[in-house]
This record gives structure tokens, C-alpha cells and sequence, in this order.
């Protein structure tokens, strides 16, 4: 299906936020600034992208420990975001969540998880509360490749079958868990979508640095469970193009494997050739909103900069609503 | 009032609470039974009846059986928490949070408080604990300290089916979550229950289920009882004990049992778990450090063993606190010195 | 492969022994006599023992809730079964474990096992070890059709997959998971054996309510596995004559399913249908055994009631080897 | 005697233990790093460089790299364990028993007692626990209190390199399982170790870190330097403190603790965990049980407060048991009356 020219702009735009945040923070944390652990998204904009343009807010997703790219795609504040990982009292969770736990309920984003194969069993619940309020809406669990091998992945796969619940569980297949490759950690051959297939579910697999193979997958799949089939699954293969985490020296890479992986495998430069390419937006439409962005980034990181620091009695804080 | 079952209070409260609030949803292994068998759901309930009838009354998008997945109910269950849903789940023994404690310990406890007070998760976890069954280690546990122990749970634990009422009650309609521990050994157990649509226990607040002057006993769940015949016992000889149910383990009613300490100097706190970082050292470390200069006795711990539990009938009888080991500790305290 | 006469009768007392120890069971559970929730294992005979026929004692496995049968076909001594599940300090566990807990390393038998998935990952385990020792040995885990849903058994097959180990996982699918049916609980239309090779083994399938299907079955996989081509696993159709757990008034049974059962479906019929049929063994044979066994599982009750209690001095002891 | 860093301590004992005791096995993820990549094993280490080299010198049977499956890893543990090896299993962070806790808790711990005494279960559980490092609420944890209140296992937690190497050593010897915690602030902590193949810190036996006749702080890994700061703070103006530094938690050493009370009677317990059941409260519960004639002042717990732990820098800080709050109490308790 063909894309309006404003959701095309809208598209690149949400992709481009996510590249420019992260390739910021990428900066930003080699200079001690920002505290904890940052597991940076960057090369696989395409997914989180793909799957939540197809989103309202009324549909949910749950995310991981690598999770900017999913909060920024389903519609958290750019600016609060940056805040939040500054570690602010003005950050969108008051500084207390930081990087890995990053969450916006309103918008429907359930949260990061720094806890690996957490979020499945929680994207079911909220499927189920979906499904209870009949109007067709989602809730998607993004997990990665070292992810599907937690038991708790599973679990959720089958329950999701059994109780027929509209959830999608999206397999971020970026071929590394920490330090470990894929065709090590994942028993059966590299293959995740025919584990998943293996519950009972339909799957789908697609090419996570492809933005219209993401896109017109995900519509398939949501048609799918929207229509009441219950839950399905989608592998889609993408890469990640930082460390595991901020800090991580990646000497498990093939030698020129990122330079490649930038030229051959980058879904932003991919997704501007191919709308360059059929005329659909020009060089100078992509430009202005790269510039757009980078101001956007740059006014987020000020403001984070500059935004309050939390105190000693905030610790106590939000524990309960009440106790 | 109407005499009921401790199982019947929770079922009933259960059943009360779906049909108020369309939000509440009931969920976990065979909570409807029977299904995908020729007898049909509900062909029978779950192994303790704590929720017979539900899906028959509310359906099955209401009433959700699972498979054996404890990760995958719990974490369901914070899914719909997280979505404005209040879901009842039921782990079939409260041993069972070994395979899904991260679900309750770092996910539904802390999303509140990591997510910076954005969000709510009123989700209750009811799980069946405690011995008396010769059901051996891995189905008589008593795991209160361990969920005691995590900042962001409220836990409950009753000891009457009035009891079960108004906290069950309360537990649904609570914002925050909150593990509901109901001893097997009371199901069967009736009594008089409010018939108050409205009947609400508030957390927090300990039971003084006897009065006297010399000794303050602490205790909750199944061997609240134990320590109400001692106490009795011990009224013939005109010895005054404060027995004091707590109801809620967190939030601790601090105030009622240090008022009684102030008055007694002397406690004792009855518990079913083994010793270490357990509810009975936490309560007299608290007393300890804040009626410290009431005190004329050391306070004392009735507990199990440093062992898991065992299965004969002598051994899980000798391993349980039993009413005379609490009548020895008590008379220990009010003798010391 | 034909088996000889002595191996078939061996087969025939294997699974008589457990079929007499656990009908008697059941009327001596009515008495009030023995404590705690016992699971019995009748009608599913041929499962432990066409499995354990094949080992030796340096072979592990790991069992179930319902492991009466596994420990008696790996090697357990009958009486002192009978007293542990009596409580009696003389018991196989000293009275500690209960129907339950019962193992005896010194046989292979690692445990039956409380926590339903429990046993699974254990048996990797096992498994690494024999692969460490490399002499051709294995661990065998048993898991019903209900314990396949817990995220346990998922992770330990993959993790078998990934390490290589010599570890089998036997489903026993009895169609039932305390009240529930199989059909509703695995998601995948009753299949466990298609979910279990979708993790990267080799699959086999069969009849557990025929000896001969199970041993001959297990005699493949076992030479699979024993020749070093990593885990395998294998899902046997079985029936339980008997309820969950003692106590069980089996509502969600068909009516008259049990006398079917019992009629089609039982293994030791099937058994002696068919040696006699073939000639292999005569009636009188087979019966000589089967007055064996009851004057055995006679004495091991009469033992069992005799036998000396526990002591409350006894709850301490046992808990570390030093401490 | 050789300079080394706590990590080095670490993966330095398990190579000497792997090199004399073939039963000794190394599992985890990313034990080895770079499986199935193009850097190909050891291209990079586990993230605490815990145990690095090992593959190299010891092979893939026996330092096994595994899939992100922990209940897995453990259990594994167990099954090796149970088959007569030593496996010394790695979480990466001790938060991570959430997802795991059935196979420690109750397999682990209780094989031997439910097995009647006819097994053995010689695990090591090894995990990186602790704050400090920004890591919020799910990376920071010092969930020592849920383990040590388990029957059946011992509970280690060294606070420098020297006692690392004689109670890791143990630990892989020892024949019962052992949950051996290793604060992430120490990693990098230089100190001396002797080189004695034979070093071996038995369990059960604190460590006086200084002595003194006024007062008693107790605590374990990365907080005990600050207890030591403040008493060498606090030497400077005369008062005397007992630091006690516990080592293990389980067993835990009674004598010392007592006996110090009884000549100081004033007690601080410095612990990283939440107040709940926690180990501080253990403590001071056994001291007011069995030194009570001996206390002159209500026994004092610094620990964070009841909730989660938060990110932000600030707030990890306030959290955090600091030697300002040491110093505090511990005046408290001298100033006392
Ligand atoms: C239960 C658990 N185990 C281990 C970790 C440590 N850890 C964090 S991320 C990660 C790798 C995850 O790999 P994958 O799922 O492929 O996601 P990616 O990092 O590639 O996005 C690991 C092992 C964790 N956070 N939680
Ligand atoms: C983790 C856990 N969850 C639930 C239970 C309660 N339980 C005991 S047996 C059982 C059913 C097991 O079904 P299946 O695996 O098919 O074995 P079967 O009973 O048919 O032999 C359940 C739910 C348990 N013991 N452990
Ligand atoms: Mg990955
Ligand atoms: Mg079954």
C-alpha cells in the first residue's frame, strides 16, 4: 500500500528522532554526564518505527532494556525522555527509571524492562485487557533474539494461544545477545519465527532494516489479530550498530562489520533512497527534516542539561499510592 | 451476619467485587477446571473451591484458566494491572512464586515507583501457604518474608473468614498491589462474617484479638489461633496477654504493637517461617530499637527450625510451632530473671 | 528387536510391581493411614518402564509429582518406597520426602520433584555430566503434558540444544493437567512433540500404553543420543487410571471413560495380550508373577506399618553436610 | 602474598580450582563471550571479567556459555551438582533470582533434607550484587536477605580480595550449596592475598575489622568501609568501635557478635538491602534475644528506606546507607540516655 507523502515525512521523521537521540546520548555518556547503564537502539529504527506508525495510542507495547527507539516510535516526549536519562526530577519518570525504564502509560507504552524476557507475559495481560474491551486495539512485546530463550517468552507465546489474546510478539533478530551470537544462543538454527510458529501461532518474517518490508508486514499481522485471531509473530532481522551496551568494546565483531553494516544495512539511508529513488520525497524534504531534528535533539539535551535535579526526599516517594 | 467457610469469604468477596466492577478479572491453573475435557468447565473448581462458580457467573473473558505458566499468569496479571484492569490471580500454593517471583518482585512491586508514580498496577496475587497438610518442602511454605520484604507489595494475611471479607475487600479495590496469603489449614474453618456490601478492613491496622497486661504475643494466619488457647490457658491462672493479629504484615502496624509492649515489656511473635530475616526477627528488632526502654524481658521468636519442611507427621508436627511451644516461650519471658 | 524371555518378564514384573504398589495405594490411602498428596502414577506403566529397561544405574532421570513409577522402574527399592511414603524414618528418605520427594542418587533416580518443570533443567544438567564423562550415558527427564507449558521445560531444551547434552525429555501426555484438558492447555492442537522439535532435536512419538511401541521407540533414541548427536525427545500417548491426586472426584471425565480406559487402554492387558498371543510367555508365567508381586507388595506393607517412626530429633538433621 | 583486584580474586580461585578438581565446571552467559560470532570465543569476557581465560585453559565442557535462560543455568547447576561435579554457575546480576528462584530455592537448597540426607548438592551460585552504580531498580539489588532466610544454603558475601580467594575456595569445596555474592563496587578494589594454595577462610567465622569497646557495627562487602571509616573517624575522639565484618550470613557467626555486645553493649547493623525482614534486623533481633542483659542502648539498623531503588544519581546517593548515616547512628546509640 502506498504511503501518503506526510506519512512517509512522519515516518522518516520518527526514525530520524530515534537515530539523532541516540547517536547523541552516544556522545553525551563518553563524557561521564549521564549515569547507569544505555543500551543504544541505533540500526534498528526501522522496526520500531514500522510497527507503531500502524499504533494509537490506544494500543499498547512493552519493550526492553534497548528501549528509546520504542518509547520514542509510540509517542513518549522527546524532551522528557532526555530528561528522564539525565536522571531529572522533570524526567518522564521523575528520574527514577533512567534508560532502562522508560515508560509513558498514557500513551500506551508499558514500559522498558531491564529484567530480559519480562515483558512478554505483561504484553499478554494487556492483550487480554484489549481483548475484554472488544474494540480491536493490541499490545505488542518487543523482544530480542537473546530474549526468546528466556522461559518466560515462551510461557507467554503459549497463553497467549490458549486464551486466543490479540497480542503480537515482534522478535528483534540483531543477531547478538551481550556478547554472544545468535547461532550459538538459539538452538535451532538462527530461526526464531518457526519456534514461535511452534506454539500455535501465525508468523511472519520480514527485514528489520527495510522500513516498507516492516511496514506492510505489520499490516498484515495487525489485520490478523485485530480481526480477532488471535495472537501472531514476526521475526524481522536488523542490526544494531553500537555496543551492547555504552562502553561495551565489541571485539566479537567481524573485522569491518559496522562499517558495512552503516553502508549496506542502515535503514535510514535504505528508506532515503528509496523514496529518493521513486520520487516520492526529494533530497531536500529529508533534509529539512534531518535539520529539524538535530535541533530538536540538541534543544532536548539543553534542556536536560539544565533541568531540575531530584533530592534526597523524592527517594520516598511514589512507592505506593497509598500505604 | 452469615456464618461462612473462610474458603466461602474468599470466593463470595470474589464474586461481589466482578459483579461491582466490570474491571476485576479473575485469573489462574484451573480456576475454572475442566476445561478442554469432556465434563466441561467448571466440571469441577480449583483444588481449594476459592473460585467455584465464577465462570459460570462471568465467563470466560472474565475468568481466565491458564496452563502451569506461574511466570506468565503473574506477568498477565500486571499486564492488565498496567491497563486499568483489576485482576485476582491465584497461584495454587504460594511455593510456586519461586518460578515467577521477578514477575511480582521486579515488575508489578516497582512499576510505580520506576515509572516515577505515572502509573498504577492494582493487581492482587492470592496464593494458598502454610503446613499441616504432610504436603513436605515444597508445598507447606510460608513465604511471607520474602514478599514482606519487597518495598512496593502490600501483604495480607488472615486468620477468620471475617477477616477474609473485609481484606479481600480491600485488597480489590486497593491502587496498589498485593499479595493475599490464605492458610489451607483455614478454608474449612467458619465463622461470622458482616453482611455489609461495604465491609472493609484497612490495611495496616493489627487485630486485638485478646487484651491483658503482662505479654504482648504476635502472631497471624493459622497459628493466631495456637496463641488464643494459650492466652486463655493462661487467663485461668490470671496471666493477661495481649494477642495481637496483624492482619497486614505490610503495611505493619507498628503502633499497636509497640503500644502493648509499652504497657507489657514482655513479647513474643509466632510465626510459621523458618528463623532467618523472618517476620518474627523483623518484629522484634522494631520493638527492640522503639520500646527499647519498656522492655523487661528479651523479646522472644516461636518459629520453625532453620530446615526445610519435612513430610512425616511427626517431623512436620514437631517442625510447626504448636501451642505448647508458645505457652513455653511466653512463660519464659514473664519468668526472665 | 525381540526381546528374551527373561527380559520379558522382567518387563511384565517391572510394570506389575508398580501397578500392584499403587493400587494398594489407593486403599490404603482411604484409611487415613498415609499423609500427604500422593499422585499415582497406575495405567502409565509402560512409560517408566519401557524407558528404564533400557538403562543402567550410571543413566540418570529425573521425575514428576507422580513418580512412584519412574523411581520403581529405575531401580528403587520397593519396601523402602513403601515406608518413606508411610513416613517412616527407615524410609527411603528417611520419612523426610513423602510420595513426593522420593530418590535415591545411588540408582540414577535424581528425584521425583514437587514443582511441576522443575525437573527439565535439572536434567541438562545430569546430562552435561555424562557428556563430561563421556562414557555413553544419559539423564532422561519425564514431564506430563502439563509440565510442558512451564518455561522451565522450554529453557532446558534449548539450552540441551545449545550445550549438546546427552538429555532425553519424555512427555508423557495423559491428556490431563490436574482438571484440565491437554487440548485446551497446549496451545498447538494437543502436539507437544512438534513444539519440542521446533527447539532443534529429534523427535519420536508413540504409543505409551504399548510396552513394545515405548521400547522400541526408546531403543532409537537412545542409540540417537548415545552416539553423541545431542538431546532428543519424545512424547508418549498414555492414560491415567486414577485421579489428580487421591481425593479427586474426576468430574471432568467423560462418562464411563475410565472403564473404557481400562479396558482398551490398559498396558499390562495389552502386554499380556499380546506375549501370549505370540507365544512369547504363557498365562501361568504371567501369573506366577503376578502372585509374586502382591505376596511383595504385601510385605512391603506390612513393613511399611511396622517400620519405625521419626523422631522430632530427626527434623534437624539432614539439612547441611556440615554447617 | 600477590596485589589483586577483587575480580581477579574471583576468577583467579576458580581456575586453581578448575586446575586441581576436574568435577569443578564454569557455567553462565557470556562466561566465555563471542560464542557464535566472528570474534569467536574469549573475543570479550563476561561483563565482570570474572571469567576470563577460562575457556581458553579449560575447554567447552567444562566452562559452558549459555542461551539467556537463568531457571536453566541453575538448574543445570543442580543436575551437575547432584551428578558429583562442583559447577560454579554465574548470574550476572543477583537481581536476576527473580527469574530462578524455584531452582535455588526450592531444589537446591532442599535436595538433601527431602532426599533424607542421601544426596549431595555442591553448587557454587555466583552473583554480582549491590549499588552504586545507577543501575535503578532491577540492577542494583542486594537481595542477600531472600537467600539467607532459605534453609539449606550457606550465604557468602567476601568485601575484599584476600577473603574472595579463601571463601571462594571454600565455597567450590564445600559440599553443601553455597550463594556466593559479590558486590560490583569491589570488583575493582586492589588488595593483598596469599598465595597459599591451601588459603582457606572456613565458613561461619567473622572478621574482627577493628576493635574496639564502645560500640558494635556489623555489616559485609562494599558498606563495611565505610563502618571502617567512621570507626577510625570516631578513634580519632577516643570512642572505640567493633567492626564486624560477617563474611557469611549463613552460617552466621553468633559468638562473635554476642560476645562483642556483651562487652559494648550498643549495636549498629550497616546492611544494603531494604529494612523489611532484612539481615539488620536478624541481627539486632538475635542481640536483643540473647544479649539483652548486655544492651545499654536500643539496637540500631541503617539500611536504605522501603522502597525501590531509584536512578538518578542524587537518589541512588540518598538511598544508599552513606558513612554520614553510620556515623549518625552509631552516635546515637552512644549518646543514648
Ligand atoms: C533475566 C536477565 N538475564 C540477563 C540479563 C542481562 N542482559 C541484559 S541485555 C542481555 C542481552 C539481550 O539480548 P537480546 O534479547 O538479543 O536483546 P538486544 O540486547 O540484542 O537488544 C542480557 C543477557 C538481564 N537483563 N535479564
Ligand atoms: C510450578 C507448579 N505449578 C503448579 C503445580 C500444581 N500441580 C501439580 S501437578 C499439576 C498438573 C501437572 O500436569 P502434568 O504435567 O500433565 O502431569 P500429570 O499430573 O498429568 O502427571 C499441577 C498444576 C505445581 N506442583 N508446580
Ligand atoms: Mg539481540
Ligand atoms: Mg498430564
Amino acid at each position: 500500500m502506498q504511503l501518503s507523502r506526510d506519512a512517509l515525512l512522519r515516518a522518516y521523521r520518527q526514525m530520524k528522532i530515534i537515530r539523532e537521540f541516540e547517536e547523541r546520548l552516544h556522545e553525551e555518556i563518553q563524557t561521564g554526564e549521564i549515569a547507569g547503564f544505555t543500551h543504544l537502539y541505533c540500526g534498528q529504527e526501522a522496526v520500531a518505527v514500522g510497527v507503531c506508525e500502524h499504533l494509537d495510542v490506544e494500543d499498547k507495547i512493552i519493550s526492553t532494556h534497548r528501549g528509546h527507539g520504542h518509547c520514542l516510535a509510540k509517542g513518549c516526549d522527546v524532551n522528557d525522555m532526555m530528561k528522564e536519562i539525565w536522571g531529572s526530577r522533570d524526567g518522564l519518570c521523575k528520574g527514577k527509571g533512567g534508560s532502562m525504564h522508560i515508560a509513558d502509560v498514557d500513551v500506551g507504552m508499558l514500559g522498558a524492562n531491564g529484567i530480559v524476557g519480562a515483558g512478554a507475559p505483561i504484553a499478554v495481560g494487556a492483550a487480554l485487557s484489549q481483548k475484554l474491551d472488544g474494540k480491536g486495539k493490541v499490545a505488542i512485546t518487543f523482544s530480542g533474539d537473546g530474549a526468546c530463550n528466556q522461559g518466560t517468552t515462551f510461557e507467554a507465546m503459549n497463553l497467549a494461544v490458549v486464551t486466543n489474546a490479540p497480542c503480537i510478539f515482534v522478535f528483534e533478530n540483531n543477531h547478538y545477545s551481550e556478547h554472544t551470537g545468535v547461532e550459538y544462543a538459539v538452538g535451532t538454527q538462527q530461526d526464531i519465527a518457526s519456534r514461535a510458529e511452534a506454539f500455535g501461532m501465525k508468523v511472519w518474517r520480514g527485514d528489520g532494516t527495510d522500513f516498507f518490508a516492516v511496514h506492510d508486514t505489520m499490516r498484515e499481522v495487525l489485520d490478523h489479530v485485530r480481526s480477532g485471531n488471535g495472537p501472531a509473530a514476526v521475526e524481522f532481522d536488523t542490526e544494531r550498530f553500537f555496543g551492547h551496551f555504552e562502553g561495551d568494546p565489541q571485539r566479537y565483531r567481524a573485522k569491518g562489520e559496522l562499517e558495512r553494516l552503516r553502508e549496506e544495512r542502515d535503514c535510514i539511508k535504505r528508506f532515503r533512497e528509496s523514496v529518493t529513488g521513486a520520487k516520492l520525497l526529494t533530497d531536500e524534504d529529508l533534509d529539512k527534516v534531518d535539520s529539524e531534528t538535530l535541533a530538536a535533539i540538541d534543544a532536548a539535551v539543553t534542556a536536560a542539561r539544565a533541568a531540575a535535579r531530584p533530592t534526597s526526599d523524592d527517594v520516598l516517594e511514589d512507592v505506593y499510592i497509598s500505604y | 451476619m452469615a456464618k461462612m467457610m473462610y474458603r466461602e469469604a474468599v470466593v463470595s468477596t470474589i464474586a461481589e467485587e466482578m459483579e461491582r466492577d466490570d474491571s476485576v478479572v479473575v485469573l489462574g491453573e484451573d480456576v475454572v477446571g475442566g476445561m478442554g475435557t469432556a465434563g466441561g468447565p467448571e466440571a469441577i473448581g480449583g483444588i481449594w473451591s476459592t473460585s467455584t462458580g465464577l465462570y459460570g457467573k462471568f465467563g470466560a473473558d472474565r475468568v481466565i484458566d491458564t496452563p502451569i505458566s506461574e511466570s506468565a499468569i503473574v506477568g498477565a496479571a500486571a499486564g492488565l494491572a498496567l491497563s486499568g484492569k483489576r485482576p485476582v490471580a491465584e497461584l495454587m500454593f504460594a511455593d510456586f512464586i519461586g518460578v515467577c517471583l521477578d514477575q511480582i518482585w521486579n515488575q508489578i512491586a516497582k512499576f510505580r515507583y520506576m515509572f516515577g508514580g505515572k502509573s498504577r498496577c492494582p493487581a492482587v496475587i492470592r496464593m494458598a501457604y502454610g503446613g499441616g497438610f504432610n504436603a513436605a518442602a515444597q508445598h507447606s511454605q510460608s513465604p511471607h518474608q520474602i514478599l514482606t520484604g519487597i518495598p512496593g507489595l502490600k501483604v495480607v494475611m488472615p486468620s477468620t473468614p471475617a477477616d477474609v471479607k473485609g481484606l479481600l475487600r480491600q485488597a480489590i479495590r486497593d491502587d496498589d498491589p498485593v499479595i493475599f496469603l490464605e492458610h489451607k489449614a483455614l478454608y474449612a474453618v467458619s465463622g461470622e462474617v458482616p453482611d455489609d456490601p461495604e465491609f472493609i478492613i484497612p490495611f495496616g491496622h493489627a487485630r486485638l484479638s485478646r487484651a491483658g497486661q503482662d505479654v504482648t504475643i504476635v502472631s497471624s494466619g493459622l497459628l493466631l489461633g495456637f496463641c488464643e488457647t494459650v492466652a486463655d490457658k493462661l487467663a485461668e491462672e490470671g496471666i493477661g496477654c495481649d494477642v495481637i493479629d496483624l492482619r497486614t504484615t505490610s503495611p505493619l502496624d507498628e503502633e499497636v504493637i509497640l503500644d502493648s509492649v509499652e504497657v507489657t515489656g514482655r513479647i513474643v511473635v509466632v510465626d510459621e517461617a523458618p528463623p532467618r530475616c523472618g517476620l518474627a526477627a523483623d518484629i522484634n528488632a522494631l520493638v527492640a530499637a522503639k520500646a527499647f526502654a519498656s522492655l523487661k524481658a528479651p523479646p522472644q521468636a516461636v518459629t520453625p527450625p532453620h530446615t526445610p519442611i519435612p513430610f512425616a507427621r511427626e517431623l512436620e508436627n514437631a517442625y510447626l510451632p504448636s501451642a505448647e511451644r508458645i505457652e513455653a516461650a511466653v512463660r519464659k519471658v514473664l519468668d526472665w530473671r
